[in-house]
């Protein structure tokens, strides 16, 4: 079913299969922005939107990289506490007097080398992924609090604060990064054959195997992306901050699987695309969003978002039966 | 016919089952009778399974009546077949592999006192049933440690534990090697012997003819004729199967075997893996078929994972002269190497995915520039190879899952053309495929020797061995006990190497 | 042998200022402290003080984790003949040897006062807040009675925003729907930065003022040089922790203390 | 491997064969409790020990119900806001001054019917329980926070408090409830009809099928009880806090996740024994204690916790692999 899709060249038969594609969540993105307008008129404003495209923008770059690892029918647990290592790490990098490049690329390496070392223990020692990321979760989580001793720590670059601050054209920088990010994912995972390995090993690791695919230095890359991904959001999380909280990011794991798999990305691995992971992470967003502009008490957010999550998932699965 | 009617246990008429828009069963009629084997044939695909699936209360059919001695019959689950006097060996294992022999064979009816299971008497009961049915399997090993062809026996043994009128096997025989199928049709003998009803299905014309009474051929889902066993032959039966006459199973040799002075192009040498395999040497030439047989568990499958790098091995491998380092299968691939794997579903093919993604998958790099998919270059390689073979399939876009088991391994076998290999590793190729598929599959074997490629073939089957190879090679218990001309050998003697007689 | 502490948080500044200054003060005067960092979680604040009384510490510092749950841990230690002393957060329902922490909620109306102030005693206010936290629950409802004198002073929003990052995204939603909103009081300081980051990429800054609560170092520079940062309400968790560790002392040396130690917050406007 | 062992009668080969099983994990534990003992005295003490089996009560349960839910290969992410939700419907009742009995019935149902909520929605929907549970996870901690707007609610009654603070015959109330339901559910499990047809369906859920087992009303009855361990949880907790904490139990799912696959059940479903969760508990009991006697930072507790779990699954895969 996913696959098809992509091959299509005619614009009007593509737009029609996207949305038989996506029928069931796209739906469900549009019923809860149809819903949020009617009570707020502010809701679609430029501004607002803008708004949930820059909250929504930490979880949906994490949930691009756990897009990757649940497509190969693995799960990273760590995400939360990368982001938060990638804070700390630029913080104290910028706190050196070493400069806004040189920042920039420790971070991003960092966040590479924890997704790295969950990739090893998984590829390596053949340890289920589950439980080696809740193990890093808790490792990383505890470095983070190793500099400051558990204090935030403030960042003061220009140059890094301005990517959670400045717009370009416009539009604010941090929305110009999703949409590259997006796109970047999303032609690796469907044009390229890196992308295609990942599907077919996913969908059957042993023949993936005996068809010559290095399947265990698939499984590091890709630990690698989604380590690298989760180091973006903890760029723009500090940025947003102004400052590395060493609580950043916690159970945002979650929010990221749960965008994916609202998206249509099956945990069981070897079907899902980063479309559907974007609608889902806007869905939350919105969803987020929405409440907020509601006025709607805590508990009650609660209690709707794990609503929405199952009428969403609901629909889709729904939606794909009914296909079948 | 002499029998009355009340010889009839079992009867079906106008019984069709539909998956959404797909239809696999049409308008069936069949009628069983006690005492009597009553095998279904028909091309992969034809609904045998679908059938079978719906007498045993798995699937409800969506149309006509089945009557089970004189009553009316519908079970909603296996339970209520089972109650009724049915009972079934799935085609597909349905084992849990965590779990023990006895476990398994007397799941949900272990014995038990209030929900309390006595683990003594349950081993108890199912060592009797074993002993009974002269089953060499031990009920106390875990079903994930045993060989393919045990669990085709712990599967036998749990379909037959139960005290059925009608019992329905379903390609029992497709893991088993000749001895233990003999113990199997032992165990038919003595239940048709006790007045009970066997429906039978499988591929395997010579045991059909020797075990059938009567033979229903079935076509497309829907009924051909049942024929009585004394009163027909091999060529009358695939002629109704297949709707078309065949009078050879294996083709001819399209060219001479390829001569002395030829030099080989896969050496193997000294091939040792611990208690699998030990000094296994041969070679093959372009253009020649050599065919492996063994006993099921003789190693044959291990010596060829060891070579395409699956498994770590000791000894020398040699393509064109140049050493393998062993160190996966994708450097086997590079060099050249193909491998159809023995198990399709798990080793070879991605069942959630296109035939476009299952063909290419072995040879991205040809479809792709860059790291960039060529989609279009792709979808006409992939449905060149598919036409090549004669792949029935909607499309290519349909998923591999949605295929039969035949139109499946003609998937497999369109994966490894597609990578242009100079030497293909077959094991097993024609396992559960029907006889139209199977002579596809020997056509296509012979082309690729033609044109050039070493063939080496692991086949469980003596005639389709016999019946391709220029050479044969016998392993015995992980040793090679002989390599010799096709023509030097009888069934008789190649038997002999295989059971170790003859060393 | 010494002073076990089991303290509500390791990741908010107030409470490292709060250990470190009662390490320093423990160092100084040459008493053994050791220090357990419940996260939040009050069966871990329960299991560390079990931990401590297996050790056979003399006096334990809580801060609790909630003021009416942490009665079973204070009675464990009393059953075992140990002291307690909470700080920060008072205890429910059970007399501790002596309490020591900000007065919330006096804090709570000097914060109302002040936005009243800034505001020339008419506008529109919004509060992040954090309900589950009692010492936040008596900022807040201080924050409110103050605003009860102002007939023209309205509060047309209330959120909860715990982490920084939550606190922003509450901030600007508030902001996007209610744009008439002239003031945001923030329940702690990570609240109120966040709101003023909020304000700012909202492009309010002239017509918005924040004022936040704890008044560390970070908030405390906001207010010298970010105008929409107004204010701050000032805790002395240094103090806190010193006067926590003397009287710790005091209790291992057999002398009377005062049940009651309340610290009066400051009000921090800048310099 | 893991069944052969119920079939051996004789006590010393049972032994032997509990070491072959469980020899890596043992291992893990006998090594921390040598190690913490030798850096302290005090570990070893009977007083520490019961402490230990104190603190570890909560998650221990949890994750004995968490077990038959992962042996299906399912997995139940809200076990910790179940755990959350029991303690206030507790707290409600007795606060109605119904007393202990209709209390005490009234949060084990609630506990059965979220559980068997999940089990609804997983069975019939045919929904992931990883999302499921994700959703449910949301809507039970919005749910627990509704009557009290969030603020904990105290608990008065002597007996439910009794639970936490009381012994009999020298052992602590909760000691005994963590032996019997460890008792029930290892019986349960190891030597009935129900327990064989639970292996069964997680090791082969079409053979279950075929088998005639209902497949569908095993997996309610197994979330259910899942659910129901979860509000005894609950009812510890709350206990020993002599209040419900509406963020009570928060994140305790992983730990109860952790027990479990660190004692060798397989996140694959079909594998696993409740005497191996119960020492994989001990072993996050023993550790988290251990490491507060020896005053180790919070953030260093949590690497060396991650880094522990790392070491015992490692070496209980190398182990099973070994024996393979
Ligand atoms: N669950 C299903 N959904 C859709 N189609 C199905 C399903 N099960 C079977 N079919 C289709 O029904 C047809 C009959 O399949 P069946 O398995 O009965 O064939 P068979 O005669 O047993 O073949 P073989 O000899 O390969 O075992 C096939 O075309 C198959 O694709
Ligand atoms: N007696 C036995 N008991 C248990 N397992 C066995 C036994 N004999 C062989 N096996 C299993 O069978 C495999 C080796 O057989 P292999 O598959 O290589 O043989 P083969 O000759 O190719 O037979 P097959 O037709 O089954 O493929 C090993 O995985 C081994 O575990
Ligand atoms: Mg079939
Ligand atoms: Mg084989």
């Amino acid at each position: 079913m996913t696959e098809t899709t992509r091959y299509k060249a005619d614009p009007l038969a593509t737009v029609r299969s996207m949305m038989r594609q996506y029928g069931g969540i796209f739906l469900a993105l549009v019923v809860l922005c149809v819903f949020f307008s009617l009570s707020n008129p502010r809701f679609m404003s430029v501004a607002n939107m803008m708004n949930i495209l820059q909250q929504v923008a930490v979880i949906a770059i994490a949930a691009f990289g756990m897009t990757w690892v649940i497509l190969l029918g693995e799960i990273d647990l760590s995400v939360g506490s990368i982001i938060a290592v990638a804070g700390m790490v630029g913080a104290q990098v910028i706190g050196l007097g070493w400069g806004f490049a040189p920042a920039l690329a420790l971070t991003l390496l960092s966040g590479a080398l924890m997704g790295a070392l969950n990739g090893v223990l998984t590829a390596k020692l053949l340890l289920p992924s589950f439980i080696v990321t809740v193990a890093t979760m808790s490792i990383y989580r505890g470095m983070v609090s190793l500099p400051t001793n558990g204090a935030p720590a403030m960042i003061m670059d220009p140059t890094w604060t301005a990517i959670g601050a400045n717009s370009l054209l416009g539009v604010p920088i941090i929305i110009w990064i999703v949409i590259a990010l997006f796109l970047a994912n999303h032609i690796l995972l469907s044009k390229t054959t890196f992308g295609r390995r990942t599907y077919l090993t996913g969908g059957n690791r042993e023949a993936a195997l005996y068809s010559g695919i290095k399947v265990d230095r698939m499984k590091i890359v890709i630990f690698m992306i989604s380590g690298l991904m989760a180091s973006i959001s903890g760029i723009l999380l500090s940025s947003r901050l102004y400052s590395a909280q060493t609580n950043a990011g916690m159970s945002y794991e979650l929010d990221a699987i749960a965008a994916a798999v609202l998206g249509g990305t099956s945990l069981a691995g070897g079907t899902g695309t980063m479309v559907g992971t974007l609608i889902g992470a806007l869905i939350i967003g919105a969803l987020n969003n929405g409440m907020n502009m509601l006025s709607v008490p805590y508990f009650y957010q609660l209690i709707v978002k794990g609503l929405v999550i199952l009428v969403a998932v609901w629909l889709d699965v729904r939606s794909k039966r009914r296909k079948a | 016919m002499a029998e009355t009617p009340n010889d009839v246990v079992l009867s079906l008429r106008d019984v069709s089952k539909t998956f959404g828009p797909i239809t696999a069963i049409r308008r069936m009629d069949l009628d069983v009778r006690r005492g009597r084997v009553h095998t279904l044939l028909g091309e992969n695909g034809a609904g045998k399974s679908t059938l079978m699936k719906i007498l045993a209360g798995v699937q409800p059919a969506t149309g006509g009546t089945i009557t089970l001695d004189g009553r009316p019959f519908a079970p909603a689950n296996p339970q209520q077949a089972a109650e009724r006097g049915l009972s079934i060996v799935f085609q597909e294992l349905s084992l849990a592999n965590t779990l023990t022999v006895a476990e398994n064979i007397l799941a949900t009816r272990e014995p038990a006192r209030f929900g309390f299971i006595s683990d003594r008497r349950l081993i108890e009961r199912a060592e009797a049933l074993v002993r009974e049915l002269g089953l060499p399997v031990d009920v106390r090993a875990r079903v994930g440690d045993l060989s393919i062809a045990q669990r085709q026996l712990v599967e036998i043994a749990k379909g037959l534990s139960h005290d059925a009128k009608i019992v329905i096997l379903d390609e029992p025989t497709s893991s088993l090697s000749d001895a233990e199928a003999e113990i199997l049709f032992g165990i038919i003998g003595r239940l048709t012997q006790a007045g009970k009803a066997v429906i039978y299905i499988s591929h395997r014309m010579e045991e059909i003819l020797r075990l059938s009474d009567d033979i229903t051929v079935m076509r497309d889902g829907e009924y051909v004729a049942t024929l009585e066993k004394d009163r027909t032959g091999i060529d009358e039966l695939i002629a109704l199967m297949v709707g078309r006459e065949m009078t050879e199973i294996y083709p001819p040799r399209l060219g001479p075997a390829p001569g002395a002075g030829v030099a080989p192009v896969l050496e193997v040498s000294g091939l040792s893996r611990e208690a699998e395999f030990h000094d296994i040497s041969f070679a093959v030439k372009p253009g020649e078929i050599l065919g492996f047989f063994g006993l099921v568990g003789s190693g044959r499958s291990e010596v060829m994972k060891a070579l395409f790098g699956m498994t770590r091995a000791e000894g020398e491998v040699r393509l064109d002269g140049a050493p393998l380092t062993l160190s996966g299968p994708a450097e086997a691939i590079a060099r050249g190497l193909g491998f159809v794997t023995e198990n399709r579903k798990e080793e070879g093919l991605v069942l959630g995915q296109s035939l476009r993604h299952n063909i290419t998958m072995a040879s991205l790099g040809r479809v792709s520039s860059r790291g960039f998919l060529r989609r279009r270059l792709e979808g006409r390689q992939a449905r060149e190879e598919s036409a090549r073979l004669g792949v029935r399939a909607a499309s290519i876009e349909a998923a591999a899952g949605t295929l039969s088991g035949g139109n499946q391994q003609k998937v497999v076998l369109a994966k490894w053309l597609m990578t242009r290999p100079r030497v293909l590793i077959l094991d097993e190729p024609t396992r559960g495929v029907d006889v139209g598929a199977k002579f596809e599959i020997y056509r296509i074997i012979r082309d690729l020797a033609a044109e050039g490629t070493a063939i080496v073939m692991v086949s469980s089957e003596l005639p389709e061995v016999l019946g391709l190879s220029d050479r044969v090679a016998v392993m015995s218990e992980g040793r090679l006990q002989t390599i010799a001309d096709r023509t030097d050998l009888t069934p008789e003697r190649v038997m002999s190497f295989a059971t170790g007689q003859t060393k | 042998e010494g002073i076990g502490a089991s303290l509500l948080t390791q990741q908010h500044p107030f409470y490292i200022e709060l250990a470190d200054a009662m390490r320093a003060e423990a160092q100084a005067q040459g008493v053994p402290l050791e220090v357990s960092i419940a996260n939040q979680d009050l069966s871990k604040q329960l299991a560390d003080v079990e931990d401590f009384i297996v050790k056979g510490v003399d006096v334990i510092v809580i801060s609790p984790v909630d003021s009416q749950g942490v009665l079973p841990a204070i009675m464990k230690a009393k059953n075992a003949g140990i002291d307690v002393l909470t700080v920060d957060v008072p205890a429910a329902e059970v007399d501790v040897t002596s309490y020591i922490g900000t007065d919330n909620y006096t804090g709570g109306l000097r914060a109302g006062e002040l936005m009243a102030e800034v505001l020339g005693e008419a506008g529109k206010v919004a509060i992040i807040d954090y309900p589950t936290v009692q010492s936040v629950v008596a900022r807040v409802e201080g924050f409110k009675k103050a605003l009860e004198d102002y007939p023209e002073m309205e509060i047309v929003a209330q959120q909860t925003g715990i982490t920084r990052a939550e606190a922003l995204a509450v901030a600007q939603n508030m902001l996007q729907a209610n744009p008439d909103i002239t003031g945001i009081f923030g329940f702690g300081d990570d609240a109120a930065l966040a709101a003023a980051v909020a304000v700012k990429s909202a492009g309010l800054a002239d017509q918005v003022k924040v004022i936040g609560f704890d008044g560390m170092e970070e908030a405390r520079n906001a207010v010298d040089t970010d105008p929409v940062m107004v204010g701050v309400i000032q805790q002395f968790p240094g103090e806190m922790g010193k006067q926590a560790i003397d009287t710790a002392i005091a209790v291992m040396n057999g002398e009377e203390v005062e049940a009651e130690q309340p610290i009066v917050p400051g009000v921090y406007t800048g310099q």
